[in-house]
């Protein structure tokens, strides 16, 4: 296949010693075997995230992501727009569909954004990365670079919230989408079936509400294990994170034991392609995944 | 070769339901020429595979024999089955309709004994009961089938149980030449009574049907009450084969919702309503029937139902619309979660079995009709003068009980009468 | 008549060559049957098989045929003969399918299959082909009774499909109900806004069609006759009195509005600011798409509240018990009536259920978008203060009990009720008692009818025996109660449409009418041609009456569920043929068994039974009659063999038209000539009937219940007459029923009657 | 004030409210509610809030917490039948109660949800180790010390994962445009402000 490049939308928490710092090392490694340059968006800033509402109202939190727009409309034209984190892509493309619709929100944003020199036209498609992988190159395609199959292992696909709901993949059902648990497959790995799929990590509200979002955690991590996962993999870095980090808090809370890596996606087809453990920055995990880190020493 | 004749006087009715023999007999027994078009094997539609009626839980067969006697004793009807109407050029009072005819391999002289399905050995699954048994591959398509005719599944033209029941029959029945055929007709008006068709429950995704057995549509829990249904009328559920006395009834299965069924599918609150009942009459007081609504949209005299459901103490109502099902991977109950919104109750309430109340969505959308006709948002049949000789009756029309839907096909009887006798008045 | 020559044919096809001695059958059709000719064949409903019996009857003046094959209700159309007169012997399902195919069965299979021979050949030569009648004549004219948009509907459309049309209003001008509205809801995509009504372009319309003559300020003040030939005497208020010869009635006479004054709870009375719907569409009428005026000062209005099912879904029986079905849109529409004049209005519609099917959705959402708020909840009474209202009610939602302080308008949804007519039920039950010897319902009605303040005033003033209007169901409406069916009144070529049969709107009524419109042509092209109307549609045979042999017992003109039946001065009994829908009923009532169709009478069922060979009581082999309704009972009979259920081999199954058919003489006869017990197979009565003839299944039981005398005085016991209600699903029950039976006749013990 | 199941309110949402103009289109379902994770912890469920709206409940609704349990997961969005913005009206009439200071004292995710704002609209880029540090400091010092300390384990693993920034403390990422994005920001507000209303 040709070489693919998309302007690259990375996001706070995907940038270097970043709480995702794994997923945007991750991503760079994927990328390279599947021949995608991404051209980081210059000067690209916050999306404002779905927690921004409090402070932000509406036309701030759209102009932020119209902001980004402009300038990746700007600096890299005639590409897709893509995004790794759901809740960067889901402001930015949310953000696009309330430009699109309302011709006075799009003239006030546009007013704004003239204050730092920029204007928003809306001629790029706001794309998450996953939509890249599958839409793109497809499961028959992606299966083609698997060197390193990750048989054996059995993995529970967590796709959350964002990259799912309110958009969420073409194609794709919103109470058990499936993308994940094919890339799963494609990469070798074996997909659990289990109840959680599309439950909420409790986002950002596991910093402010830790006693009510914990729950949420522990019946997701519950059934993964309940179903045979060793692993879970997501696409999101706030999943990523609530679900990897609280694992002790949910433990003490609830006398649990879970001990169980999240990853990535570009994790695991980084270490599918061949990739090593560093290439798919295995370092970056609290629980450490040494399944994959055994793969990646063949 | 299948021979209609047929003349601009001639009205085609396109549909074997309760609605399309209607139109066809109410206009025959006025004297019409009439060509009747069914796309299954047998006439009786969507009401024949219904347990009982509401409000008098009385048995839709009952009326499907009277109107087959009707039907068989008039020579004014020609009744087409396993036949598609493909295309309708032309206009009013001059139609030309063009069906296809599927191969049905048996002919006129079977005397439905039931010699073929003894001798094939391949099953089928039964659409006549939605799919949740299976059937012969030759069958009879149900016990009311008109034509009294067995019918040869094609998956098994060519194959040894084809020869099979060939030998079997010793009627000559058995013509495993046949193929498709294409034939075309005059008609001088068109009644499409095409009907309903139950909405896909499995995109209905919280509700998990097709990954939940125990999640079935109200169509296929009239399957498990009916006599003739693959439970032989015992209401057990499909992931154990258990008795199904806890059962939940939730309302405005894809009805009523912008993200399915714009409309509301009219029918769905007194069909679990009714439901209820099945659930009494097997089990009496250890049968528990629940209701999950927005409105109980149980109107003029149906009231008097839904006041006797709501006195029966088996029987409780929740105004919600579900949010999620669940079912318990060892018990195989489902737990369905929402919130009662009288009052702000929530729940989380497992159920042996749950039944979805289906929307209706008609069966060949409006865009899908192959002449140049209106029809509104859903599809369905508009009453618009730029139709010209071309009527919608019955649930092609409108979400119609089928009352209503009677009396909708009654009414397109006499338009259609109206167009033939002025093709009369001017043919002379 | 040519002379009669019997033919039976037997079949030996679907195995009953294998399972039957198919000559010894040919046997008993020749020498007890009598037939003039036998026939077997190896597969009679084939072309060949079928080519003999035509060639038979063109070639050996065969009048008469006898079928021993399948079921009467397969092969229909292969034995579908209709130059002479057929009979069939059901020796498939009736026989060897409901039999076990084992060897010990085959000598009772056998008898069963002679008996069914026997039974065919000597029904056959008791019927006649029906001529019908050659004096049917029609009158090509509809009448409509009442000029609302039903009635208008109706007469617009049987005129368009060239039938003319009389239409009788009461009032000063057409348009009825909807006349009295400013918009209506609306009937069409995107169902969004209210529309014009119909009523400017029907009147038009009506007015330019020379096929519809009008009668306004008019009454029918006389209704006789019969369909196609019905008279009808028109009253004007002016006092002049016209006479119109119609074929076919349509009764569209629409609803009233519930009466709000016995809503005093809701305000209505106390306050001018609390009014109906009509009084809602009166005021926006009045404002013409202008503000709406508050009616106690005219002030402006700001808030409107909209109780809706004000006396309507009562349980309390003081009010209605049902549901308008209409209302809910209506109020919808009219708190548009507000919004759309100015959207700072406040409208708040109270309901239980918001009851809006089919498209309605989308005019909900319209509401809602528009900003009519919508809250369920339960209004408990409405307080008048000032030129304002306090509407207090329970918010169900939010559980809470509140109110809306400051209405300045409230409108009661109250609902529909029937202009139906007299209610002539309570009479007819009375004269049916009476005509038996109990004349106790009688004395009450006369009592009531004297002590009785207002009278309804009857609507088609009906010379009919039963009474002056079409018979009512619950609360008034004149439906017809029958699901699949739901023209057929009690009334033949007498059709109800719009809001008298059911409460509905107007795009309802008017696809009712169009309906109706279509039975009442149905029904004049049916009566020039003599032909039965539904269920028996197209039977060209009626009652034939020998009226030297009558007693004037009258049980025949008071039992008539369709009202067929006059006196005449001497009270012998009229019959009127093209209202009789031959059920039989009549015949069933009949003690001196005067009455017979040509096809179906006293004597093709006795002879039937009298044919069947009963053996002596020490066979150990009773016999037991089932006389099954043909609609549902035998139907059940025939899919229960289908299904291979067997029964007891000691039955012998006569198909009836209706138990109401039944005469007792058939109970006498099977009973005295040996026959150790009787089934009576009908169908469910009661309100939720199931009965194809509505009555039939209930008067059937009537009489059984006084069989007891009857049976005692013949020394025999109670239970072996015994009436079952079947229904057409019931093939597991039906055999057992039988088998049940059978064990219960065989535990009394052998008839004592036998051999006398 | 607003008077009981009159307009006045509802219009004020409608106005005021970002998607406030879909309050009037729900049909009291109820799906929304049963469809929130955190369903169990609001008072006054999504429906529940939409009906007290049209009810006049002004004060109940903007003083309620219920709002702030959105986690943002739009289960209730892709659920409603009627297609209402759920999240977002939740969103915005925290929004407004916290804009009008009617929003519940010390309503943690409120106070996150500042934070994070604050922190983002700083340098264009949100700083997650001032942001931890601020969430665990929002109540006081003293407290602030004690949640860090029990946090303390995962600060640190987060550290050795590379995946937390001790120097972050001391300025790190951020837009280089910071006057364009300030001004831009700032605007924003003003039209936004402007256009409802607020002082």
């Amino acid at each position: 296949m040709a070489k693919k490049t998309y302007s690259f939308y990375p996001g706070c928490s995907s940038q270097t010693k970043a709480s995702s710092d794994n997923y945007l090392k991750s991503t760079n490694s994927m990328c390279k075997y599947l021949d995608i340059e991404l051209k980081e968006i210059p000067d690209w800033n916050c999306c404002g995230a779905s927690i921004g509402y409090a402070e932000g109202g509406e036309l701030p939190r759209i102009t932020l992501s119209a902001r980004n727009m402009a300038l990746s409309e700007q600096h890299n034209p005639g590409m897709d727009l893509v995004a790794t984190c759901a809740a960067c892509w889901l402001s930015t493309r949310e953000s696009k569909e309330r430009l699109a619709h309302s011709s006075q929100t799009l003239a006030e944003a546009n007013t704004a954004l003239n204050e730092a020199g920029l204007t928003y036209k809306g001629n790029q498609a706001a794309r998450h990365m996953a939509e890249v992988l599958v839409e793109d190159f497809g499961f028959d395609e992606l299966k083609k670079g698997v060197k390193n199959p990750l048989q054996g292992i059995k993995f529970a696909g967590y796709v959350g919230c964002q990259t799912n709901r309110p958009f969420g993949l073409a194609g794709e059902s919103f109470e058990n989408p499936v993308y994940l648990d094919n890339l799963i497959e494609a990469m070798g790995g074996e997909a659990v079936p289990y109840d959680q799929k599309v439950t909420c990590c409790g986002g950002a509200l596991a910093f402010s509400e830790p006693e009510k979002s914990q729950k949420q955690i522990k019946d997701i991590i519950e059934s993964a294990y309940d179903h045979g996962a060793e692993m879970i993999v997501t696409p999101c870095p706030l999943c990523q994170a609530n679900v990897e980090i609280y694992q002790g808090e949910v433990n003490k809370r609830f006398g649990t034991k879970f001990n169980i890596p999240v990853m990535y996606y570009s994790q695991l087809i980084t270490i599918a392609y061949g990739g090593t453990a560093q290439e798919a920055a295995l370092d970056g995990q609290l629980v450490r995944a040494t399944k994959l880190e055994e793969i990646a020493k063949k | 070769m299948t021979d209609v004749i047929a003349t601009n006087q001639t009205i085609l009715v396109v549909g074997g339901g309760i609605s399309g023999m209607t139109a066809a007999l109410e206009a025959a027994e006025c004297g019409k020429n009439v060509v009747l078009v069914e796309k299954n094997p047998a006439l009786g539609g969507r009401v024949s595979q219904l347990y009982r009626y509401f409000p008098k839980l009385c048995h839709p067969t009952c009326g499907l024999e009277i109107n087959l006697r009707r039907l068989k004793q008039n020579p004014r009807i020609r009744v087409l089955t396993m036949a598609e109407v493909t295309a309708i050029t032309g206009g009013e009072g001059d139609y030309t309709a063009t069906v296809k005819l599927a191969p049905r391999y048996v002919n006129e002289n079977c005397t439905a004994c039931g010699e073929c399905a003894k001798a094939v050995d391949a099953e089928v699954p039964d659409a006549f009961n939605y799919n949740l048994g299976k059937t012969k591959a030759a069958y009879l398509p149900h016990k009311m089938a008109y034509p009294q005719r067995y019918v040869l599944d094609p998956s098994i033209i060519g194959t040894a149980d084809a020869d099979k029941a060939k030998a079997a029959c010793k009627y000559g029945a058995i013509d495993l030449d046949m193929k498709e055929e294409t034939v075309q007709f005059k008609a001088g008006a068109v009644i499409w009574a095409t009907g309903w068709k139950p909405y896909d429950a499995a995109k209905i995704q919280p509700y998990g049907y097709g990954r939940y057995s125990n999640v079935i549509t109200s169509v296929e829990f009239e399957r498990l009450a009916d006599i003739h249904g693959p439970t032989k009328g015992k209401i057990l559920r499909p992931s154990d084969g258990k008795e199904a006395k806890n059962i939940a009834f939730i309302q405005c299965a894809g009805s009523r919702d912008e993200n399915h069924l714009r409309h509301c599918s009219r029918i769905c609150c007194m069909a679990s309503l009714k439901q209820t009942n099945y659930v009494r009459e097997a089990y009496g007081d250890a049968g528990k029937s629940t209701i999950y609504y927005i409105d109980i949209r149980a109107i003029d005299r149906f009231e008097d139902f839904y006041q006797k459901v709501l006195k029966d103490p088996t029987v409780s109502f929740i105004k919600s619309k579900v949010a999620k099902a669940v079912q318990d991977e060892k018990t195989g109950d489902v737990i369905l979660h929402g919130v009662n919104t009288e009052g702000y109750h929530r729940y989380a309430t497992p159920h042996d079995l749950v039944v979805l109340a289906v929307g209706m969505e008609p069966s060949v959308k409006g865009a899908n009709i192959p002449a140049e006709i209106v029809s509104d948002s859903s599809g369905f049949i508009e009453a618009d003068p730029s139709n010209h000789a071309f009527f919608g009756a019955g649930c092609a029309s409108n979400p119609l009980d089928v009352n209503r839907a009677v009396q909708s096909a009654t009414a397109s009887a006499l338009r259609a009468i109206q167009v033939v006798n002025r093709v009369a008045r001017v043919e002379g | 008549m040519a002379d009669m020559k019997v033919a039976a044919y037997i079949c030996q096809g679907c195995g009953l060559g294998d399972r039957l001695d198919t000559a010894a059958l040919a046997g008993v059709a020749k020498k007890e049957g009598k037939a003039a000719l036998v026939r077997e064949h190896e597969f009679l409903c084939n072309a060949e098989g079928v080519k003999m019996i035509r060639d038979d009857i063109a070639n050996e003046a065969v009048t008469h045929v006898m079928i021993g094959a399948c079921s009467r209700r397969a092969k229909t159309e292969a034995f579908g003969f209709t130059d002479v007169a057929v009979s069939r012997a059901n020796l498939r399902e009736g026989v060897i399918w409901c039999q076990p195919e084992t060897d010990e069965a085959r000598e009772t299979t056998q008898e069963m299959a002679e008996d069914y021979i026997r039974m065919g050949c000597a029904e056959v030569k008791k019927m006649t082909l029906p001529e019908g009648n050659p004096a049917a004549v029609t009158e090509r004219t509809v009448l409509v009774v009442g000029g609302g948009v039903s009635g208008m509907t109706a007469a617009l459309e049987a005129s368009k499909a060239g039938y003319k049309v009389v239409l009788v209003e009461k009032s000063g001008a057409l348009g009825g109900w909807a006349a009295k509205l400013y918009k209506r809801s609306p009937g069409k995509s995107p169902y969004a806004e209210p529309q014009d009504t119909p009523v400017a372009d029907m009147d038009a319309a009506i007015a330019a069609d020379a096929n519809i003559k009008v009668y306004l300020n008019a009454i029918t003040s006389k209704t006789s006759g019969s369909p196609g030939k019905f008279e009808i005497e028109i009253s004007t208020e002016s006092g002049s009195t016209a006479t119109e010869k119609v074929g076919a009635i349509i009764q569209a006479t629409g609803f009233s509005l519930y009466d709000a004054n016995n809503l005093p709870e809701l305000g209505f009375g106390k306050s001018a600011n609390v009014v109906d719907q009509a009084g809602l569409e009166a005021l926006a009428k009045a404002a013409n798409g202008g503000a709406i005026k508050r009616p106690s000062d005219g002030g402006e209005v700001k808030t409107v509240v909209f109780v809706q099912c004000a006396g309507q879904r009562d349980d309390t029986g003081k009010h209605l018990p049902y549901c308008s079905g209409s209302c809910c849109s209506t109020s919808v529409k009219q708190a548009m009536y507000f919004k759309d004049s100015n959207p700072d209005i406040d409208t708040v519609v109270i309901y239980t259920d918001l009851r809006m099917p089919g498209n309605g959705e989308d005019f909900y959402r319209s509401g809602q978008n528009k900003g009519v708020i919508f809250t369920k909840g339960k209004v408990s009474s409405v307080e008048a203060s000032g030129n304002q209202c306090k509407v207090n009610f329970h918010d169900l939602i939010l559980n809470d009990q509140t109110a809306i302080d400051n209405a300045d308008l409230v409108v009661l949804a109250t609902g529909q009720v029937p202009n139906s007519g007299v209610d002539i039920d309570t009479k007819l039950k009375a004269d049916i008692a009476a005509a038996a010897g109990d004349n106790s319902l009688l004395k009450a009605y006369n009592a009531s009818q004297v002590e009785g303040a207002v009278q309804p005033i009857s609507v088609l003033n009906l010379t009919y025996r039963q009474g002056p209007d079409v018979p009512q169901l619950k609360y008034g409406f004149t439906d017809s109660h029958f699901i699949c069916f739901p023209y057929e009144t009690r009334r033949t070529g007498i059709y109800s449409a719009g809001p008298v049969r059911r409460p509905m709107d107007m795009v309802q009524a008017m696809e009712d009418a169009t309906g109706a419109a279509m039975k009442a042509i149905q029904a004049v092209e049916n009566a020039g041609l003599g032909r039965a109307a539904h269920p028996r549609s197209g039977d060209l045979s009626f009652p034939k009456v020998r009226l030297e042999g009558c007693t004037q017992c009258k049980r025949c003109t008071v039992e008539c569920p369709f009202g067929a039946i006059d006196e005449d001065e001497k009270r012998f009994p009229v019959f009127n043929e093209s209202r009789c829908r031959r059920c039989g009923t009549c015949m069933g009532a009949c003690p001196v068994r005067v009455i017979s169709f040509e096809n179906y009478s006293i004597d093709t069922v006795g002879s039937q039974l009298k044919a069947v060979d009963v053996p002596d009581e020490f066979s150990e082999k009773p016999r037991i009659l089932i006389l099954a309704c043909e609609n549902d009972a035998y139907p059940a009979l025939d899919m229960a063999a289908m299904n291979r259920n067997v029964y007891s081999a000691f039955v012998r199954i006569i198909p009836v038209r209706c138990l109401g058919s039944v005469n007792t003489i058939w109970i006498n006869d099977a009973l005295s000539s040996g026959y150790d017990g009787v089934m009576m197979m009908g169908c469910k009565h009661g309100d939720d009937y199931q009965c194809h003839f509505v009555k039939g299944s209930e008067l059937a039981s009537y009489r059984m219940s006084k069989i007891g005398d009857t049976l005692k005085q013949m020394g025999l016991e109670e239970e072996r007459v015994a009436t079952f209600e079947v229904a057409i699903t019931d093939i597991e029950r039906v055999p057992q029923l039988i088998n049940d039976y059978a064990a219960k006749i065989q535990e009394i013990g052998m008839s004592p009657l036998k051999g006398f | 004030m607003s008077e009981k199941y009159h307009n006045n309110f509802l219009k004020e949402v409608e106005e005021m409210v970002e998607e406030g103009e879909w309050v009037k289109m729900c049909m009291q379902c109820g799906v929304c509610a049963g469809s929130c994770p955190l369903g169990p912890h609001w008072a006054h469920p999504p429906q529940e809030i939409f009906m007290m709206i049209r009810a006049g409940k002004r004060e109940e609704v903007l003083r309620s917490d219920s709002m702030w349990m959105c986690t943002s997961c739009y289960n209730c969005v892709v659920r409603c039948p009627r297609k209402l913005p759920i999240t977002h009206i939740m969103h915005g009439l925290a929004n407004y109660a916290h804009r009008l200071g009617l929003s519940p004292k010390n309503q943690p995710t409120q106070q996150f949800a500042t934070l994070f704002w604050n922190n983002l609209a700083q340098t264009g880029r949100v700083n997650e180790l001032k942001l931890s540090l601020g969430i665990y400091f929002k109540d006081g010092f003293a407290q602030g010390v004690k949640n860090a300390m029990a946090m303390q384990s995962v600060g640190l693993g987060m550290v050795k994962a590379k995946r937390l920034n001790p120097m972050e403390l001391f300025g790190g990422h951020g837009v280089k445009d910071k006057a364009g994005f300030h001004a831009m920001l700032k605007k924003a507000r003003e039209i936004e402000d402007r256009r409802k209303n607020f002082a």
